[in-house]
């Protein structure tokens, strides 16, 4: 049974960053009294939720920008700001052969990107394209996810023939079915976390933010594919 | 393959929500259908077509203007908190309104058709009965718009249980509280738990594909006026 | 208003022209009220408005003392003790016989004292016990329609109102039926309004009689008035007759005579059990009437003679007949005799002359 | 099988028990088959397994050599050349009066020469013209019965399927539409199914008569014939009699009288702007008929006397009467009269008497 | 508020998009609600609670069932391939038959009831008027069950301009091509837009709105039987 101070604490996690984080939770119950429950939204979302009275104690955001506007609203701490990780785009074909053969018949493929108003990772990938050159002679091949996961659906199903997503996405997957984008062809994809005021007073969400700023996370996030 | 323990939850949260929001639904269509079909007011047609606008807007869309209504100092959450009931975000009762709201045309539509195939003579006759307006609709009314009720409860069970950008929004996805099974296998394929995900929805469609037979059954065959052989 | 009458006073012009419903009735309260007319001469609007089914502005409809509508005050139909026998068919098609019937029934009108429709009896009368279980869409045409009169009269009603309630049954049915009404009118003293396109039904049962012709009324009063008339557009060709009050005096027992008195004569006609002193009702047409200068009397038993005076002789709708008024006493008689014989005889309107009725075509 | 006749050859009980029909008809395909039969006797399941609206397995139908049923073999409803006029309201309620008249007009049976139905006649004789813009819910119950006939006869059927088509008419609408089916049978002889409960139509109409009881046949023949018989259960009470069918040779313009001449006597009756020669039909109550030993001939203008054998007496419903069948050449004609005079004048089965029938009662 | 280029193309889609799905869905849900209404089979009651199936999973897992199917690899990928249409995925007929399969209950449901409502009387009739099968469908039943086609014809329309995971998932958002304006909506919403979300709502609920009339003024008041003052 859990210690008398042990408390449960609720997080809300950017859809891209859910799957690491499941593992990092699972590393953290382990080791520590307290439960840890998240969910898992695009951060727009979430940022709505929040500023309309959601009961989280701390928001892992997609990008900067969220975090920093709760901060300035007074939904946050500011102290409690930082860089959690930093996201890394790759190029993903599962099929490299079939890719291929479909460029040399001249098929139009299909290239599929995380919908770059609302993703970090979606904006992020059209500079990057625009960075290699690709665009914007071949925008009209592009398709955009809602986000990062159905942009991997997309590829995955084989209806787009290839297209940026997250390394931490791919990790798995055989090397040779994705390349890493040059980091500096596109601005750094920096997911901010941040305490929420909900959770200002709870152990578990000051322990756990606490234990995603030790170093030994830090190198956990890097093997999931980030920064 | 296991199936986890908030993945029970929010099972058991999805059932609990669509026979509550269905039966309020009934509970609530069923005088708004009634007047529809008897009424003779020019706004008829204006208010019928202004019933159908939840289904227009997107979910999430919907979702966010509730939310927005909900928050401490909109026009729900004022109302809410000054009646003492706390606030109805992210909480089940929450859901249960935004549900409404989303699922109410389904409902409204085949009560009002039912209603009004009905026609005056059977309530005519049970007015020379003595039978009160109120008895007349119970003991007449209700009956013979059986197929009407029936579908109702299909299409607004249904669509509830299939709801989502809605109950994501206003009910922030928390596991036991307002996890519900749509929020869940959305969850399971972000985290590419695919296997999962299948798993759930064939769970899902198994037991609301009972529920909805039992509707169906419920609903009979019809006997037909003419066929004696 | 206090009064023991039906006031029915409507009147109202449907939306797009067309149909006029102009009528102003003072109906007894007791006995049954023909309301005859052609089709589309306003019988079920007639019947719907006094149900209170169609609310027609500033109309008055009031049984007896009680008030249905009058001016703005308007009773619903629900709060009206009647019952009501619709044209077309009207069993509840989600429930069984026996079910439509338990309708009614649960929801009757309390009755203190014995006035209480009777559920086997009437089951038993209307021959649909073997039915109770079936669906409206498993029983005949004439089958609904005993249904729904056994339904109407378990309401327990004061008033009932009964639109062409026989016209789908057989004759034998339709007698039997008959029979009960006449029991209804006498017993439980209910009056009853009824709507039929059948003379023979009209003047067997009804006391009083209304003709509406294109919404409106052109003729009301007491059947054996009204039937006597002879300027009335009613078009009833061989059904044309009188009826006649009358006492039955003396009995027959050995042929089944009985003798029928009334004021201006007597008629020997077939008995029915009949207790001495009992008021019974005659129907004579005209067809059977047969007139003669001279008093016949070979054969009394099987043909009456009255001593009548010519008040009218009319042509009939058929050109070989004429339609000839008599008087005895304050009856009036009609007779239908060949215009050719008519010459024979000389007949005068004043002339005094014999009719003669067989026992046989006495109508009761 | 080759034949003019209408063969209907059904056997069927329904599901839950109760109703079994068992029947086996074979109608002239000319003139027209009255069924007759109280309420729920089967009529109206006959006639819509003759129309092929119920599938009866094993069933027979045939109109001439036109084999609608048989065996395995079953033409749908809509290829069978039929009419048919439902029992219950049967408009179609989307449309009014006038469209619906127009649904069958656009589907008709073609029709070489002039045989097909005139819309505007057809109109005007059921009294619908003013009501063609109207629905069905602004009709009076007569009034849609009226547009039904009118639609089933724009059709241009070969055989009219009629299911109490009258029941809900007045009088006077009734013999207008009666005439024209009189034509109907006459003229384009389109064989007519015809189901009532009055006798007074079914006489006048019919030339062949069905009597069901309990889904089974009990009586079928001539009309005459089984009309004449005293021993079925038709419970016709005053509307016992005999139909006659004679030829009209002679006429008294000034009285507006014809002589009638058939096989075993004449009578004077009302004329109908007949024509020497033609065919008519006469209708004879029982209760019209007197009985005497000697012949009277005072006035032979009203009384037609008849020379006539006794060939039966049976009691009637009622015990002071007694029906008394009399033959006359090869027709037989029914008296009814008091039990007392029969005994008066000592009538038994054999004697030769006379039958006086009045001319104003005779029935065409 | 000025509306941009690409509003006005998605607002543009939408409308054409709901028109053809609804169009369509009237056409092959009449004859499954027709045999629905018929048939005395004993499958009737499971077929029609599959039917109302897609209801129950959240849009974004049909969506994603619906890719995998138009993969060229896939069940439905393969078939249009081989008949030389290409991938239905990312294209407007892509968008067409997942909504189809969406929102086909709406349209079955209330047509099934209308059908049944009609009983066999008028369909004896209109078979001793010598009318055939097909003509007593189009003659009859049609204008009979005409509230139900209102009906069928609104929930059908209203849900596919609504619908918005499928559309998303199959679509792929591509601006003039397969982006709808409820995509459209959404991101406004989540890029804090919110001005252009009302406004683009609001024009939204306008058009449907004067859609939505337009269908319940067609269906007009049914006159009642009996009603004759
Ligand atoms: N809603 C309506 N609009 C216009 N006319 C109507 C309406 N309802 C009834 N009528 C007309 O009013 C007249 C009277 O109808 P009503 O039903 O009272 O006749 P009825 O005497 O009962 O006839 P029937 O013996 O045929 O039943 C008819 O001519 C009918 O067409
Ligand atoms: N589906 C059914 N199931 C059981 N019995 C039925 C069914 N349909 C009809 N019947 C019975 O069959 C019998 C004959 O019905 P039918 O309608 O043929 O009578 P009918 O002679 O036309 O009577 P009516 O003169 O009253 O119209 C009735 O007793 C009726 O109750
Ligand atoms: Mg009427
Ligand atoms: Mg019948």
């Amino acid at each position: 049974s859990a210690p008398a101070n042990a408390t449960e604490t609720l997080l809300a996690v950017a859809a891209n960053f859910a799957k690491p984080m499941k593992q990092l939770i699972v590393k953290f119950e382990a080791q520590s009294p307290h439960k840890v429950n998240m969910t898992i939204g695009s951060s727009g979302k979430i940022y709505a939720q929040i500023i309309n009275g959601a009961p989280f104690d701390a928001f892992f955001s997609a990008d900067q920008e969220k975090p920093l506007k709760l901060v300035n609203e007074g939904l946050a701490l500011k102290r409690s700001l930082y860089t959690y990780a930093i996201g890394r785009l790759v190029i993903w074909s599962p099929d490299q052969q079939k890719r291929q053969a479909e460029a040399a018949e001249g098929v139009l493929a299909k290239i599929a990107i995380a919908n770059p108003k609302t993703a970090p990772y979606g904006a992020a990938a059209l500079e990057a394209f625009l960075g290699i050159g690709l665009l914007p002679e071949h925008k009209d091949q592009l398709v955009y996810g809602e986000n990062i996961a159905q942009t991997y659906q997309f590829i995955a199903s084989g209806v787009a023939e290839f297209g940026m997503v997250a390394l931490s996405q791919v990790i798995d997957q055989a090397k040779a079915s994705y390349e890493i984008v040059p980091d500096d062809i596109y601005k750094p994809i920096k997911q901010d976390m941040v305490m929420l005021n909900h959770g200002q007073a709870n152990p578990a969400s000051v322990d756990f933010l606490n234990f995603m700023r030790s170093e030994k996370v830090a190198d956990m996030i890097k093997n999931f594919g980030y920064k | 393959m296991e199936i986890s323990q908030t993945d029970m939850a929010a099972i058991w949260l999805t059932l609990r929500l669509a026979s509550t929001v269905t039966l309020l639904l009934l509970l609530i269509g069923t005088p708004m259908a009634w007047w529809l079909s008897q009424t003779r007011s020019k706004l008829k047609a204006p208010i019928a077509a202004f019933l159908a606008l939840p289904l227009i807007l997107p979910p999430t869309v919907i979702g966010f203007y509730l939310l927005v209504a909900m928050a401490p100092d909109g026009v729900l959450g004022q109302l809410t908190n000054g009646l003492g009931l706390g606030s109805l975000a992210f909480s089940f009762w929450g859901l249960v309104l935004a549900s409404m709201i989303y699922s109410l045309p389904f409902v409204v539509q085949p009560l009002h058709n039912a209603f009004e195939a009905i026609g005056a003579r059977p309530l005519e006759v049970a007015a020379t009965l003595r039978a009160t307006p109120i008895d007349r609709f119970f003991s007449v009314v209700m009956p013979l718009a059986k197929p009407g009720f029936i579908s109702a409860a299909i299409l607004g069970f249904a669509h509830t249980v299939g709801e989502f950008g809605v109950v994501l929004m206003i009910g922030g996805n928390i596991p036991y509280k307002t996890q519900v099974i749509s929020v869940k296998i959305y969850e399971h394929v972000e985290l590419f738990e695919y296997e999962q995900a299948h798993y759930l929805s064939v769970l899902m469609m198994g037991f609301s594909f009972v529920v909805l037979l039992g509707l169906y059954l419920l609903r009979g065959t019809k006997t037909k006026f003419g066929m004696r052989f | 208003m206090k009064t023991r009458k039906i006031i029915a006073k409507f009147k109202h012009q449907t939306e797009r022209g067309g149909f006029c419903l102009d009528v102003d009735l003072a109906l007894p309260t007791q006995g049954v009220s023909a309301i005859f007319g052609r089709s589309g001469a306003g019988k079920t609007s007639l019947l719907r408005a006094m149900a209170g089914l169609d609310r027609i502005a500033n109309g008055v409809m009031q049984l007896g003392d009680e008030i249905w509508q009058n001016g703005a005050g308007f009773t619903p139909t629900h709060k009206r003790r009647i019952g009501y026998i619709f044209q077309e068919a009207s069993l509840f098609s989600h429930l069984n016989a026996g079910e439509n019937l338990a309708y009614a029934q649960k929801r009757a009108w309390r009755v203190e004292g014995d006035g209480a429709a009777d559920f086997d009896m009437l089951v038993e009368l209307l021959g649909i016990g073997g039915l109770l279980k079936r669906h409206p869409d498993q029983l005949s045409g004439g089958e609904r329609q005993r249904v729904a009169i056994a339904r109407a009269l378990l309401v327990n009603p004061n008033l009932l109102l009964m639109d062409e309630p026989l016209a789908a049954l057989d004759i034998e049915r339709k007698n039997e039926i008959l029979s009960y009404l006449e029991r209804l009118r006498n017993e439980i003293k209910i009056p009853i309004i009824y709507v039929s396109h059948s003379i023979d039904e009209v003047a067997r049962l009804a006391d009083h009689m209304v003709v509406l012709h294109e919404g409106k009324v052109v003729a009301q009063g007491a059947l054996a008035a009204v039937l006597s008339r002879l300027d009335l557009p009613l078009k009833l060709g061989q059904d044309i007759g009188v009826v006649i009050e009358a006492e039955i005096t003396e009995r027959d027992e050995k042929w089944h005579l009985a003798r029928a008195v009334f004021n201006g004569g007597e008629l020997w006609i077939a008995d029915e059990n009949d207790t001495i002193g009992v008021a019974i009702r005659m129907r004579i047409l005209a067809r059977d009437v047969s007139l003669a200068k001279q008093k016949i009397d070979g054969d009394s038993s099987i043909l009456n003679g009255l001593s009548v005076e010519i008040i009218d002789i009319k042509p009939d709708e058929h050109a070989a007949m004429l339609l000839v008024q008599l008087r005895l006493g304050e009856q009036v008689l009609i007779a239908r005799i060949t215009a050719k014989s008519a010459a024979q005889l000389a007949l005068e309107i004043g002339d005094d002359v014999w009719a003669l009725v067989k026992s046989v075509s006495v109508i009761r």
